[in-house]
């Protein structure tokens, strides 16, 4: 786990260049290994809050929900407190604002990736006559402090949802749908403030003396992967939680 | 730093418990990031906790002697339970299978090191530190007592409100760490740290045992992470996973924990596999029987594993035909388990079989696993298990399988690496009291829970009625009980005293074949001088005794070889150089990994503090030490590594 | 090394056997055997655990014979010729996947028709049970015949009975091994089962265990059941859905002479009741005679625990009965707060879902008391209204003898009763038959 | 750094700035869909759970396999990942199924 300031495995230290079996690199095994492992994570918190959907006895709900209406399996109305039959509880899952925060998200995997393809092309001299979209893509600095932004960003969009469930009454400790929609969410948010930070340390280190050659791209590599994966798993989690009831 | 003149090989040790040229002394242990000793380390930690959850075990046996009695409180029996399960899984056999994995792996296919050192070292400290975490509240009477399984809503605060859960809640959080640290370092190690020619079918089969094991763990782990932050989240922070009252479905406790719990268990038992099938082969001087089909048995054992774990569950009321699916692919297992059991035998068949008694252990093994996994098949019918469920019966099914299945491969795997990890054979003579006791004491304690459980004694009660019939087989369990702490004391004596005196051993302790008995014992820091290029599955017998493996296809070693800089054909190494001598670029020892362990544990135990009402202590204790524990980390990722 | 060990392999196998026939003919007998036929569940089972100790025993004897077998056999010889490298045999191997099939099979096809066979829907004229687990005693209601007990089944045999399981904390399971499987009681959740005492079982005690770990207590968490004829059944819980002797309400139905107990809330207010009333016809009991010594509890009294056992014989059933039942000692004696006297407390108005503790109406009819522990006389119920959880430890029934330490509110109890007021309540709670 | 031996990962063709505008512009669409869905009428079909299931499928494939690379990268890769959502998949609908809660879009 050298970063990139270590004697290891470059700068001429040639013979240090380990043998390995594969040719790969251990560091990209072992993130796609924890990636597998991860996907059971997440598959765990998922299958939680879909099998507490519609469990909870008393509100705010993820979806539109009156007395009458009811989808709560297996729980009558009277259960609800305070719930007249004519009432219509309001969706407390905002979609608009989670749209744009899913936008925002998928367009940092893309940002992603230009980051990565740019640290990859350190060293090709720009084609003559490249124009500022062509100095722009070869900036590795610029995408990977967007990316960042972009998650920043995106972690922006989940404090505000969190902190209007709260203002509508609904916390980690409401029911078990704020219990399990908080942890679901926050797990996955906490998966994106650490890619920040990740990111961020790999700008900083672009800054200081900048991120070529094939240790730094596995470097940005191995982020990459991980961005994109907490970003699928927002896919999964979009689709699952907030558009099917 | 090409070699230029050959190096001066150093003194030959005359069986130190170290190589020649190496660090000694309590800062060297602290430091290290050698494979070998933190294999070690592992190894005599294992073995502590092994005494700590036997005196647990011997306890409870006292206690369940005669009908009524009154040694020990209902309070402190349940804590001496739930410690025990708890000790014996993920304190005692998981490290004792971790040492051989730390140990082994490494040298078996031919590499200098982990892939990841300095992490390997995180793993071992994190585990030492939720350990002793875990096991010391039991000295206070506040240690969990939940049951090894802690099935909610008994574990939330509403039923049990002391710290007692919260030890155990946390200190499964910090194991799974270190498991999880230390399954993508293997995975890693053993993808991609193989010599030259070392194709994965030519693995070692404890490798390969080992190898399914760390997908199971890194599959298997994070069902019960989220299942005890779940716990967790509610006893500290007020969420309502498990709270009855909100709605909650204590069956979700029930499957996450299962969803992991049955991997778990063949996490225990295939590196025991793994173990034995080194040592059979070994004294009957044959070679595995059926190599191939004992991978993919062992692939298969971990897959269909993952589809079973309802089993657990069958009187929770899942409706009939979730009982029979969980039911159908539990009988399946059997398949896969009774090749291996089979070619085990046939490996023997027809070979010269020497009974040392590491080839006891492993042979007992195979005996005592058959009637473990039998009873087994018969809780996976459900209208039966209906019967056997939460009984002694089940008590009897899973003793058999661990201390019948994995304890007893693991004491053979003890047995006979021992002269490889201390350049020293252990007593045999010893070695023998200890093997008959525990064999005919295991015996004793264990088969007549079979009959105490089928006669309706119920598990986990600390106390029974005089006249239920139960009194003879809880009489016989006691009295085994006592003959395995026999051998368990002719065993710590023997592993302690060998040390020193056991009698000195060579290379190749026990004539095997595979690579690390091709290096001296013990094996010098750097492991392999020269990495030999593998041409077969026993690429020492290959030079020793060539007809053993002549049905074995062989790759020439110029063949597409991918030549590494440092690989030579196969060879057997006695001299011990210095790493700096042969050019051999190491590891810098560094504490930096004990300290990142050190404070990643006090940072998620100071959440304890919470219900000691000490809130602001807790905030100190965490942000305190998880600052230091972010700064160890940052020293160690940006320290070059060698 | 290469000696054999046949001599202690000997010893071992003795060893082995000695423990096979101790268990086989000890001479004892096994109460709580799951191996009787005494319910069509059990015989299915019974039926279906032979099957499968047969393969198993086959198995187990072909695979330990053949290790055996070759570890005698090719044990090491002096100068004895490395053996022949077999690395495999694909014919061989192929079988031997083959084989567990052929043994799994017959398992799997009785396990999956049982399976469906036991867990159909019950009889719909089966005889309801409601069974509810505290930690750690047993609660049953028959809402058929509106009676509600606690730690004693009674059952008519030879008819089916159907059980509905649910639990008011954490999980627990019903188990009776000589009658029936287990099945969990869950939170949240309503469990069934059935199965149909044989209508051969006359007066017969069984053993019953929880059998999920609940907490301290769980070792102790046990229950009876009690079969009997069918006439006998409606006898029992004819009576034992009556007021409690003494009762506003059982006087005012011995009053009217018949069955005017519809009237009793309206008159429960009115009439004083100073004494109770020993009933003359309690209905029928299981008969002591019929337990045997297995069904009898011999819990050890904790020795810490005294009472001055002629205080008992001297103790007066009106004043223990007015402690109880009259509310302004509610503070002193709150034992209507938590338990249900069926005709008492009227004011307390107390569901049998709102009660904490076992129903006492008839609690006096009952052999054992405490989850089965103690077996029901006055100087066990003294020392366990004294100080419930030296009796059973983490009992959450308040500690009440002045003095005790209540390890519930750890500190010693100041305001409580003194051992001739227990004495008289065990008299009262005694006298109701 | 030109001599290393790690032959398979170097000298594979990764995508360029062309493909990645054009996965990036698929994921916008296919979202800009599944939210579109949302609000029509498609909503109370029976349908609506299993195409938004196969929509985010196909995003998340799309993202796996080209943002990922894992189309172009070593076979290994793949099979690590698949092991684990083959796994993790297969427990998610068992836990589903035995807890009743599969009825998607019922
Ligand atoms: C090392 C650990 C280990 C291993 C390997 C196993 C292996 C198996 N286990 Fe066990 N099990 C436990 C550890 C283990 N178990 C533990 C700890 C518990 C209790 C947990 C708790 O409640 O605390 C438990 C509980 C447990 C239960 C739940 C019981 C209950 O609580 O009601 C069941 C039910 O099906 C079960 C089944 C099996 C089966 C079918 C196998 C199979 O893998 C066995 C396969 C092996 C053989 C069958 C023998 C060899 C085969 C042949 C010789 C071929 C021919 C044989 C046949 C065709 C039958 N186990
Ligand atoms: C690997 C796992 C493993 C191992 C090896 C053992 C080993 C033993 N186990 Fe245990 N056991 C479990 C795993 C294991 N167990 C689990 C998972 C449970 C379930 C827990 C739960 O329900 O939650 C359990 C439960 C369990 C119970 C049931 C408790 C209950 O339900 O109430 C019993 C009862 O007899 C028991 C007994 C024993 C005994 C006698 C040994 C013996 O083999 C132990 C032998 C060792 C000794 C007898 C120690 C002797 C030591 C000395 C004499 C001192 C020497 C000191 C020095 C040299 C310093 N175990
Ligand atoms: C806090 C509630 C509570 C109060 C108040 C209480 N009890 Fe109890 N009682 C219980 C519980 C709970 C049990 C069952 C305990 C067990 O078996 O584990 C019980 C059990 C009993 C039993 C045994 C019943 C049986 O069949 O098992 C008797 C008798 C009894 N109580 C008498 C009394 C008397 C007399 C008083 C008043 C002086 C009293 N109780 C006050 C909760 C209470
Ligand atoms: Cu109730 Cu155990
Ligand atoms: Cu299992």
């Amino acid at each position: 786990m050298a970063t990139a300031d270590t004697p290891a495995g470059h700068e001429g230290h040639h013979e240090h260049v380990h043998y390995t079996s594969t040719g790969l690199e251990n560091r990209k095994i072992a993130i796609w290994a924890l990636i597998g492992s991860e996907c059971m994570l997440f598959a765990s918190l998922i299958s939680t809050y879909l099998i507490y959907k519609g469990r909870s006895k008393v509100g705010p709900f993820p979806h539109e929900w009156s007395c009458k209406t009811s989808n709560v399996v297996g729980k009558t109305a009277e259960l609800v407190a305070g719930c007249a039959p004519a009432d219509v509880l309001k969706p407390i899952l905002d979609i608009p604002v989670t749209s744009q925060s899913t936008f925002v998200l998928l367009m940092s995997s893309l940002a992603m990736v230009l980051a990565l393809a740019a640290v990859e092309n350190k060293g090709h001299p720009l084609p003559a006559g490249a124009g500022w979209w062509d100095r722009c893509l070869a900036s590795s600095k610029f995408w990977l402090m967007a990316t960042a932004v972009m998650g920043a960003t995106f972690i922006g969009y989940q404090s505000y949802e969190f902190t209007s469930f709260v203002h509508e009454g609904l916390t980690i400790k409401t029911n078990l749908f704020g219990s399990s929609f908080f942890t679901l969410t926050g797990f996955h948010g906490a998966h994106v403030s650490v890619g920040v930070l990740w990111l961020l340390t790999l700008f900083a280190i672009d800054v200081k003396r900048g991120l070529k050659g094939k240790n730094d791209v596995l470097l940005v590599d191995i982020c990459a992967l991980y961005w994109h994966f907490v970003d699928v798993v927002w896919i999964a989690i979009f689709t699952l939680i907030y558009l099917i009831q | 730093m090409a070699t230029t003149a050959a190096p001066a090989p150093i003194n030959t040790p005359a069986g130190t418990s170290y190589a020649p040229g190496e660090a000694t002394g309590i800062w060297s242990w602290l430091t290290t990031v050698d494979h070998k000793r933190i294999g070690t380390l592992y190894l005599w930690t294992a073995l502590t906790f092994f005494i700590v959850a036997g005196i647990e075990a011997f306890i409870i046996r006292l206690q369940l002697m005669k009908p009524n009695n009154q040694l020990v409180s209902a309070e402190m029996y349940n804590q001496l339970f739930t410690m025990h399960g708890t000790t014996m899984v993920f304190l005692v056999i998981m490290p004792l299978s971790a040492a051989f994995f730390n140990y082994l792996i490494p040298l078996q296919i031919g590499a200098r090191d982990v892939a990841f050192p300095r992490l390997n070292a995180f793993s071992y400290w994190v585990y030492l530190f939720g350990g002793i975490f875990m096991t010391v509240p039991i000295f206070f009477n506040v240690a969990p007592n939940g049951g090894w399984f802690g099935y909610a809503p008994l574990t939330t605060m509403q039923f049990s409100g002391g710290l007692n859960i919260d030890f155990w809640v946390i200190g499964l959080q910090i194991l799974g760490v270190s498991s999880l640290a230390a399954a993508f370092n293997f995975i890693t190690t053993i993808i991609n740290m193989r010599a030259p020619g070392m194709s994965l079918m030519r693995m070692p089969i404890f490798t390969w045992m080992s190898f399914v094991v760390q997908f199971l763990l890194i599959l298997a782990f994070p069902a019960i992470t989220i299942a005890l932050f779940f716990l967790q989240f509610d006893r500290f922070f007020g969420t309502q996973f498990y709270e009855i009252a909100a709605g909650a479905d204590p069956l979700l406790w029930q499957h996450l924990f299962w969803v992991f719990g049955h991997p778990e268990v063949y996490i225990l038992i295939l590196p025991a596999f793994g173990l034995a099938s080194e040592i059979l082969p070994t004294f009957s001087k044959k070679p595995l029987f059926g190599y191939n089909v004992m991978v993919y048995s062992g692939i298969m054992i971990g897959f269909l594993g993952f589809g079973v774990w309802a089993h657990h569950m069958f009187a929770v009321g899942m409706g009939a035909t979730a009982d029979t699916i969980f039911a159908m692919a539990t009988l399946l297992i059997g398949i896969p388990t009774g090749v291996k059991i089979f070619n085990w035998v046939a490996t023997m068949w027809g070979g010269n079989i020497r009974f040392t008694v590491a080839m006891k252990f492993a042979i007992s093994l195979v005996a005592l696993f058959t009637i473990g996994g039998i009873s087994g098949v018969m809780h996976s019918s459900p209208p039966t298990d209906l019967q056997q469920t939460d009984t002694y019966f089940i008590v009897a099914h899973f003793h058999y399988v661990l201390f019948g299945g994995s304890i007893m491969g693991i004491m053979g795997g003890i047995y006979f690496y021992y002269p490889k990890i201390f350049g020293r054979y252990m007593s045999e003579k010893l070695g023998n009291w200890h093997f008959w006791s525990f064999f005919v004491g295991m015996n004793m304690t264990f088969f007549p829970m079979h009959y105490a459980g089928m006669l309706g004694m119920p598990r986990r009660i600390y106390t029974y009625d005089i006249g239920q019939g139960w009194e003879q087989f809880n009489l016989w369990s006691t009295v085994g009980a006592l003959l395995q702490g026999v051998g368990l004391i002719c065993f710590v004596y023997n592993f302690v005293k060998s040390r020193k005196r056991g009698e000195v051993a060579p290379n190749d302790a026990w004539g095997a074949g595979t690579l690390e008995w091709s290096i001296p014992s013990p094996p010098p820091d750097y492991n392999f001088a020269k990495i030999p290029y593998v041409t077969s599955r026993y690429p020492l017998w290959d030079i020793k005794q060539p007809e053993m493996t002549a049905e074995l296809t062989h790759t020439a070693p110029d063949a597409g070889v991918i030549a590494d800089a440092h690989a030579v054909p196969m060879h057997e190494e006695t001299q011990y150089y210095t790493a700096k001598s042969l050019g051999i670029p190491m590891p810098f020892p560094t504490i930096k990994p004990f300290f990142a362990a050190l404070f990643m544990v006090l940072m998620m135990a100071g959440l304890v503090f919470i219900h000691l009402d000490l809130f602001w202590v807790a905030i100190f204790v965490m942000i305190g030490s998880g600052a230091a524990f972010v700064g160890s980390l940052y020293g160690w990722l940006t320290s070059p590594l060698e | 090394m290469t000696r054999l060990p046949y001599r202690r392999l000997g010893a071992a196998m003795c060893i082995a056997a000695l423990t096979l026939a101790l268990a086989a003919c000890g001479g004892q007998e096994y109460p709580n055997s799951t191996f009787i036929h005494n319910s069509e569940i059990n015989t299915d089972i019974i039926a279906l655990w032979d099957r499968i100790l047969f393969m198993g025993t086959l198995v187990f004897i072909f695979v330990e014979g053949l290790l055996i077998y070759t570890i005698f056999r090719f044990r090491a010889k002096p100068n004895a010729p490395l053996p022949k490298p077999v690395h495999g045999n694909h014919t061989l191997e192929i079988v031997w996947t083959l084989l567990p099939v052929l043994i799994l099979i017959p398992i799997a096809v009785p396990t999956v028709k049982t399976i469906f066979k036991t867990q159909a829907p019950a009889a719909a004229d089966a005889l309801q049970v409601e069974v509810y687990g505290h930690q750690w005693w047993w609660e049953f209601r028959y809402p058929q015949y509106g009676v509600t007990t606690a730690n004693e089944l009674y059952l008519p045999a030879g008819k089916t009975v159907a059980f509905t399981l649910r639990t008011v904390d954490v999980l627990h399971s019903f188990w009776t091994p000589a009658l029936a499987g287990k099945r969990d009681l869950i939170s949240n959740k309503t469990n069934y089962m059935w199965y149909t005492p044989d209508a051969k079982l006359a007066e017969d005690a069984f053993n019953g265990f929880c059998t999920e770990y609940c907490g301290s207590s769980h070792a102790n968490m046990r229950f009876r059941v009690y079969t009997t004829t069918p006439e006998n059944f409606e006898s029992w819980a004819a009576h034992q859905k009556l007021a409690a002797a003494g009762s506003p309400a059982a006087l005012a139905a011995t009053a009217s002479a018949d069955s005017a107990a519809k009237k009793a809330p309206a008159r429960a207010a009115i009439i004083p009741t100073p004494a109770p009333v020993p009933v003359s016809n309690v209905g029928y009991i299981f008969p002591e005679s019929k337990l045997k010594s297995h069904n009898v509890p011999h819990t050890p009294i904790p020795a810490s625990l005294t009472f001055d056992d002629a205080l008992l014989a001297s103790a007066d059933v009106a004043a223990g009965h007015a402690l109880v039942t009259n509310i302004a000692n509610l503070g002193k004696a709150p034992c209507l707060t938590c338990h249900i006297i069926k005709g008492e407390g009227a004011m307390l108005n107390l569901s049998d879902n709102g009660a904490k503790g076992p129903n006492l109406t008839h609690v006096g009819t009952r052999h054992t008391f405490a989850g089965g522990l103690f077996p029901t006389n006055a100087a066990n119920v003294a020392r366990w209204i004294k100080n419930a959880q030296v009796m059973k430890p983490g009992a959450t029934m308040n500690t009440f003898g002045i003095g005790e330490y209540s390890a519930l509110i750890k500190a010693k109890v100041t305001a409580g009763l003194t051992d001739k007021e227990i004495a008289d309540i065990v008299a009262y709670l005694m006298s109701l038959k | 750094m030109s001599d290393h031996n790690a032959a398979a990962h170097d000298h594979v063709e990764h995508p360029t700035w062309k493909q990645y505008k054009w996965v990036g512009f698929w994921l916008l669409v296919i979202t800009a869909i599944e939210v579109w869905v949302y609000y029509t009428p498609f909503k109370e079909s029976k349908l609506f759970a299993p195409t938004l299931l196969l929509m985010s499928a196909v995003k998340f494939g799309v993202v796996v396999f080209y943002y990922m690379h894992l189309k172009y990268d070593h076979p290994l890769f793949k099979r690590l990942f698949a092991m684990g959502l083959g796994i993790a998949i297969c427990t998610m609908f068992a836990l589903l199924f035995l807890f009743g809660a599969l009825k998607i879009g019922g």
